[in-house]
């Protein structure tokens, strides 16, 4: 019963399995126990491609990698102390991820001929000598399920889906938690399905009491609470936070939120969300396609509501002609753009930030948007929100950027409440006004603004579209002078919104020194790890996260000066970098994965130190 | 014309959603919006403003309820000259950004305005997606069996062996029926009429106004630049009596000079007869119900080269009519019941989500 | 079935472009690409392979004459599990990428795999498009009423009400009816089949392939994993026989357990009867023509929900029929026309233009 | 008779009238005329916006303006020595651009008070002192028509359609031409139309006359033959040799042309052009709409042939997502964009150079491709032929970028002979090559260039699609490292075309100095003839004009680097020099106009002055 019972700083654990083991769950799962007793945390998990893969296969292994700990914790880890294969496929995938003398918790069951056939094994792993510097767990999970369920009526099969709980209940001993909260939640869940349930709670607690019973294991950890700003916190995964975002901001301006969308992986969730969420009145249309769902959101925004729009990257491609007419209407709009690798259909579950060029350029002619970028999962609650206010209160299109890695990605949120949320300034023409003078469409105020007026509102019938508009009245010219004035126009409106966006901070580090690194998007938490490290190890070094991209923060050149080399880590083949040479003429340094996964920390830190330590490279390095 | 007086009373009855108001009487002056119109001398979508401008004061709707959504192509500049709200989209879109207007703002009357290239070219999905969801929408379908504002290339609509600029040697596509592609979309309700028929137009736009659901209405439109005379032989008053036939809801199918042929249903095949001859009168033929989907089917067929011998007379009118439940309806019904089921969306709640822990000082 | 036999027969007879060719006799077995299936087991799609496998000896096509083309979806990654040209294209677009290639390589024996979404959603307009142009394709629609590959959302086809990862308080749309649909865009061979029919499902395969121009097929398939039975109605023993019917050329509408019911036309209004009862007997039933237009039409619209009291039986077979010429053959009719008339161009001569002049030193 | 001839170097005539008043075609009668004499020029097509206005507006004037000299001549000129107007709208719209002391040649007719009160004037200038300063001809064109048409049996309004042949008539007799050419035009385009044939021939000759009997006209002109390169010349207009380029390629590369497209100005006519000469075994199919377009041509590229898609701003926005699809492909294909003014429908008539960026960066995920521009109407050709040669020896899609203006305009081509073309090598599998090994689709040779093997090659069956694909097999691979492999394959693969472009030469001026002039596209003739000017004026400047913008040439750095200051010109907001900054960080200076019209030269000439005047001011523009 009572084991020794050691304290760690933070663990990874991963857990590993076939695609119907139901990982995901057990993850979400030990997720939501491990902010309850609040450690800080993050998560990634690590889908199957699209199509689910033969059964034992290692393209059919799913995974989730949890990272928990007492300190402050940015990214799911690099690599895991404790890892949990459901079968051999399982575990050849994610061994070379595993620490050394890192624990396996294996399913003897899952390493069956077949299995290792099917995973490519010419001999069961766990019976010769190659995992001998790692701490084996060999439970025959399958055999344990189905003895704790002798007496329950079920199928075999249906016994056998619980063996996710077993393994949950085992991990949470191990890390000596309480099982509470998972047994109110399968009740919950299985409120109207009582064998089921108790298939489940029996599973999840036999999982539990097979790590005191048996004598193999003489370890437990546990992991105290993080010193975290004290407040009142959940769980959050991006692409939930941002449809919160996007439901709050309709809340907050009193907007009606219609979203128009067209499934794809990985922003189908944002569509799922919301839908879920008809009692906010929001609308959510699944348009036959991704051009016909940003019209419908144009629509919906002529009509004066919060169009709003959502896919991933062959989607976004489709929506380039109608964001144009969108730029020439100025009116709100929301287009969310959850990144995946490409080019074309590329790898659709997996992770990049390869389409911001084609955010701030990709569109036939000068066609002027504000393109803004999520850090984290929960800060897509906030960008979103600050999508819909610049949206609105500037008139204008905005791209907003997150991508699959933190739009599935956990971390614990400290929420904030409905009255903390900032205003958002709504100001639709009404029909009093009308008297007072003719309303003139493409009038602006000192912000370069045009007001909004629409449908219904008696006075102020007029007509807009896609041909390039006569200043002021908004009636079709073919004016030379006043094309240029209307397009340098467009951009100064986009570039005066830099005015209303928080300048950029320095994450951490000095606000002058030798190197800034400068990231965007999902590259927070892994750039804010290395940093932290690199601060502790005595490097000179400093980060500086861009969350507005188009227009940039105004002080931003002023801050890049402040440091003798930039260095622009990005899950792409240089993006940002090519706006940042452009707009600032310095030599800024690309450090580009291209895996579809996310830059490590430690990958980070290499790069830092060869960069500061062999200077004479760097020094010749002039283009890119 | 009994089509005018019908509807001009179902009007009264089906205030399509915009309800009747006393408001100052309107004109047909009041809704032109005083923009230059700039379409070629001559040009049939002269006469199809005109018939709008002269009953949109009969729809009892306000001005400012009412909104133009087009496309682009010569005909999707109307919008620009109605006094109306309107915009002038992106090629073949409209009816998408219809749709996302009319979810969200299903008191407006929104007429969406398209061209055979528009509607049926680049924007053929959007069109049958939105016939078959049925917003409560009129789709004025403004068939020139060309490319207008192109400058005169061959479209969906144009006829084999077309010599435009873009087939110099004679176009290869077998052309699409716009309304058997349509009924094809289950569309509720799908009509046809000429820019050259003053009386028949209005009264046809008043009853796809009427129409409770997604309306189709074809218009026969004179490119007079490009594709001149293309709908002469049904049009024009030498040949209009022998080639057209006009459908009216529980009349029988006469047409000729002197209304002396009919059309008969032999079965399932129809025929055309003398009045008179064998003993047939009117009692014999078919009675038009546009309320049956099969008959309408068939009238849709009634599509062949007037130059053909034998060939049945082009039918205008309403073809079919259904009424469907819409689909603007469907999604506030549903907020409804979700908001009585889950009660009023609590936003701390929400953002608060199910599990949440607090971390003290 | 007599289907089959009858079209084993006509393939010869009309060999699709390609000629019979005297070659090392292929078998399924050779048409396999050696690529690791992926679909979910138990998934409708693996039987439409080995469907597809088992007929492609049978063609007498060199298998290199033989190109899959596919949009994305859990159905669009057939042709990566073919040993013939295959391409796994965008989302919606295989008929235009078809097109393309049939135009140009006419000699080629196209198959377009396409969904429900891929199909008539993204895709709905390449598809109304390539049948109306009646390329000679082949174009196998795999309707499971769900977007399988993004992990079930509800389809155009899904029916009203469905409870999916979008709606899950229940879809809104009007649900498409894909042979209305092809039909609407003069699709010139409209049928449907199902995965759990092997022998049927290889029949309507071939005469898909004998047909001479776009062919639609439309292929109930089950999606076990997020719309699992969607089709059982029709496709399993107990239901199979009430809720469905074979349609074959000629042969009297029959069907039910003991084949003791049948369908009438009385006019052109269909009816159920029971063989037998009141005298009537197989003479006086409908007689299958699937070169009949408005009959197609009026079997299309068998579409009831089989839930409901006196819906009629679901039609399987090919529902229409029709000799179009092909637009591939017209493209290059055209371009030896042309030839003949204008003489093969001379590169020189083009170039040079009508009115040229020499600068001299 | 022997009035007196006064001899220019050169001369720029604008014929401006009511759209139906046949003005471009006079305009192409007297560029032909022109060039047949041997006069250099440029010519510049000023259509009224798309939808025919109504007569007598200013929206409705149409004009066409040639320059045509003894010198060597870039540009339709700037400013006009002679105007034609047929009616006052088209006087009104015009005169802001005729050189003080130009010849104002009026119809009189086209003057009276509904012409007047459609063009806005109060009272009629052609009657008060308004155009003191102008040489004024008012002649009554119409009636001198009629009257010239007495025994002709057309109608009136048949006749009136004539009228534009007595202004061409009234030219050539300006300009001392020989009308023969143009007689012989006339009687191949009315062969079987008798009566117009007689009506137009007798207005021309009418019109010839007039200038001979009338006493008011005492000067006529003349303008040498031009010292031009030796060789056989014609005159053309750009679409026309894009759409020749292309014939030409596809008969020398041996692979069938199949042209997929959608409508849409300015590009319709490269279509219309290839439509026409189906007996070069040409297809052209009309597509449902862009993406079609661009998909049948990846059909009939992935079948062997050369498939090619054009269109314009809006339509290439609709193509984006299809071009990724070809990029992973790796197939060849041709994208013609004739860029119009924009963003969204813009002014479709107008011109501008603001795709440029759309087409380097306008995709999804990492998505390189080759995109080059064509300069000048003649080097439309060229390039067109250089798009296919590259595309096809290289497996990779093509962006070509044209634009309104040359595609519309004409120069004289001093044309090649079909053996001069360069070679194209296709290198397409054979099915003799399959026994000797198994073919693996993204195998590449030493260029990084996969090899093409297509339906109907027997040994050669095989599978490729928009997912990511394994090195060398071309199978689905959802491996990161592979996946970062393919990814920097791809763009060195394009990058590598550098070593097949031809260097980047100095088209003026020294080969190192204080300022260059780096231009792309149709600026060309703008910059050439201000350079020329500047050069003559003793300024030390230079032109180079980029052909080839992805990849770059080699040497275009090394290039930058022996200026002191790079100006870049560009009918845009800015986008060559984006790639320029940042590619080479040198603080290149933009001039940019956005006026849907080209750059004049002296506007050019005045930004040179200025900058090379102000220094001080200029070197603190570091930023753009
Ligand atoms: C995306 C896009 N593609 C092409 C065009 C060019 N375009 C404008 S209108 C039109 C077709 C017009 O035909 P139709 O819809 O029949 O209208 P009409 O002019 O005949 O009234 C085309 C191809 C465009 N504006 N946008
Ligand atoms: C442009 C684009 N939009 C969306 C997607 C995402 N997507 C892939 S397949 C699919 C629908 C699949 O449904 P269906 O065609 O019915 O095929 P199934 O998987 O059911 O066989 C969607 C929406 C995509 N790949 N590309
Ligand atoms: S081109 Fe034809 S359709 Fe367009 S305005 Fe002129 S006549 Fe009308
Ligand atoms: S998700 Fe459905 S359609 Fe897709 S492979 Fe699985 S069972 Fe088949
Ligand atoms: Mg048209
Ligand atoms: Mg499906």
């Amino acid at each position: 019963m009572s084991k020794f019972i050691e304290e760690r700083k933070n663990v990874v654990v991963k857990f590993a399995g076939d695609s119907g083991d139901g990982m995901q769950l057990v993850g979400m799962q030990f997720t939501n126990n491990t902010a309850l007793i609040g450690n800080d945390l993050g998560t990634f998990p690590d889908f199957p491609a699209e199509i689910r893969a033969p059964q034992g296969t290692i393209p059919g292994v799913s995974g989730f990698q949890i990272h928990f700990g007492s300190t402050e914790i940015y990214t799911p880890g690099d690599a895991c102390d404790v890892l949990v294969a459901m079968n051999a496929a399982a575990l050849k995938s994610n061994l070379t991820n595993l620490k050394p003398g890192g624990i396996i918790i294996a399913n003897t069951d899952g390493f069956d001929a077949k299995n290792l056939r099917l995973a490519g094994y010419e001999e069961n792993p766990l019976n010769n000598e190659s995992l001998q510097s790692y701490l084996l767990h060999k439970i025959d999970i399958t055999k344990l399920t189905r003895e704790s369920l002798k007496d329950n009526p079920l199928g075999t099969r249906d016994k056998d889906r619980s063996k996710n709980m077993f393994v949950l209940g085992f991990i949470y001993w191990l890390f000596n938690r309480d099982i509470k909260n998972t047994e109110a939640f399968l009740k919950r869940k299985f409120i109207n399905e009582h064998d089921i349930l108790d298939a489940n709670l029996k599973t999840l607690r036999a999982g539990y009491n097979y790590g005191d019973i048996t004598e193999s294991i003489g370890q437990r950890y546990m992991v105290r609470a993080a010193k975290m700003e004290p407040g009142k916190y959940r769980s959050v995964t991006g692409n939930p936070a941002l449809a919160l975002g996007l439901i709050a901001a309709s809340l907050k301006s009193g907007l009606k939120a219609f979203y128009g969308s067209y499934p794809i992986t990985p922003a189908s969730d944002i569509l799922h969300e919301l839908a879920k969420h008809k009692n906010f009145d929001v609308i959510t249309f699944q348009a036959e396609d991704e051009i016909a769902a940003i019209c419908s959101a144009i629509g919906a925004s002529y009509g004066g509501n919060l169009g709003i729009t959502g896919t991933s990257g062959p989607g976004m491609a489709l929506k380039t002609e109608a964001l144009g007419l969108a730029i020439m209407l100025e009116i709100p709009l929301v287009v969310i753009n959850i990144q995946r690798a490409g080019p074309s259909t590329g790898l659709p579950t997996k992770t990049e930030q390869a389409d911001l060029l084609q955010a701030v350029y990709g569109r036939n002619g000068e066609s002027p948007l504000v393109v803004m970028a999520a850090s984290t999962p929960s800060s897509c609650f906030d960008m979103a929100y600050e999508a819909v206010r610049i949206a609105v209160e500037h008139m204008t299109p905005v791209v907003l950027l997150s991508d699959g890695y933190i739009a599935n990605g956990a971390e614990p949120w400290r929420f904030p409440t409905s009255d903390a949320l900032p205003e958002i300034k709504v100001s639709i023409a009404k029909e009093k006004d009308a008297a007072e003078q003719k309303y003139l469409p493409y009038q602006r105020n000192e912000d370069l603004v045009r007001q909004w007026a629409v449908p219904g509102t008696s006075g102020f019938e007029h007509r807009i579209g896609g041909l390039e508009k006569e200043d002021i009245t908004g009636n079709i010219s073919y004016d030379p002078e006043n094309h240029q004035k209307m397009v340098k126009t467009r951009e100064a409106k986009i570039e005066r919104i830099a005015k209303y966006i928080p300048k950029q901070t320095i994450d951490q580090g000095a606000e002058k020194g030798r190197l800034l690194i400068l990231g965007w998007g999902s590259t927070y938490g892994s750039i804010r790890s290395a940093v932290r490290d690199l601060l502790e190890e005595g490097y000179d070094v400093a980060h500086a996260h861009l969350h507005y991209i188009k227009p940039f923060p105004e002080n931003l050149g002023e801050i890049l000066r402040n440091y003798e080399k930039v260095l622009i880590p990005e899950i792409n083949n240089g993006q940002l970098i090519r706006l940042i040479r452009d707009t600032f003429l310095i030599p800024a340094i690309g450090y580009n994965k291209i895996k579809g996964t996310p830059i490590t920390k430690n990958e980070l830190k290499e790069q830092v130190y060869s960069m500061l330590s062999i200077e004479k490279e760097i020094a010749s390095v002039g283009e890119i | 014309m009994k089509v005018t007086q019908e509807i001009q009373t179902s009007t009264k009855i089906k205030s399509n959603g915009s309800a009747l108001v006393d408001q100052p009487l309107l004109s047909p002056k009041s809704f032109e919006s005083g923009q230059e119109v700039r379409w070629c001398p001559g040009c049939g979508d002269y006469s199809i403003l005109k018939q709008m401008q002269q009953i949109l004061p009969d729809l009892g709707l306000k001005k400012e309820d009412i909104v133009f959504i087009s496309g682009i192509g010569c005909s999707s500049r109307f919008p620009y000259y109605l006094d109306t709200f309107g915009m002038h989209s992106i090629h073949g879109r409209a009816p998408a950004i219809a749709s996302g207007l009319k979810a969200t703002r299903p008191e407006l009357s929104i007429w969406i305005i398209t061209g055979d290239g528009d509607g049926l070219s680049i924007g053929g999905n959007h069109m049958a997606h939105v016939l078959r969801r049925n917003f409560d929408l009129n789709i004025l379908f403004f068939n020139n069996e060309i490319y207008g504002l192109t400058k005169g290339q061959y479209s969906p609509t144009s006829a084999e062996n077309s010599i435009t600029k873009s087939t110099p040697y004679g176009s290869l596509d077998h052309p699409f029926n716009p309304l058997a592609f349509a009924l094809g979309a289950d569309g509720s309700f799908v009509a046809r009429s000429m820019d050259r028929d003053p009386k028949h137009l209005q009264a046809l736009l008043k009853i796809a106004h009427s129409h409770k659901g997604t309306s189709f209405l074809e218009i026969y439109q004179n490119c007079n630049i490009f594709n001149n005379g293309a709908f002469f032989v049904f049009t024009e008053k030498d040949s209009k009596p022998v080639h057209t036939i006009f459908l009216e809801h529980g009349a029988p199918l006469v047409y000729g000079v002197n209304k002396e042929k009919g059309i008969i249903l032999d079965g399932y095949t129809p025929r055309i007869v003398e009045l008179g001859e064998n003993g047939i009168s009117t009692n014999d033929l078919w009675i038009h119900d546009e309320t049956d989907r099969t008959k309408s089917h068939i009238l849709s067929r009634f599509f062949e080269d007037p130059r053909v011998e034998g060939n049945f007379p082009r039918p205008f009118g309403v073809f079919y009519r259904e009424e469907r439940s819409l689909f603007e309806q469907r999604i506030w019904q549903q907020l409804e019941t979700v908001k009585q089921k889950k009660g009023l969306g609590d936003l701390d709640a929400l953002i608060a989500g199910n599990e949440t822990w607090v971390i003290k000082e």
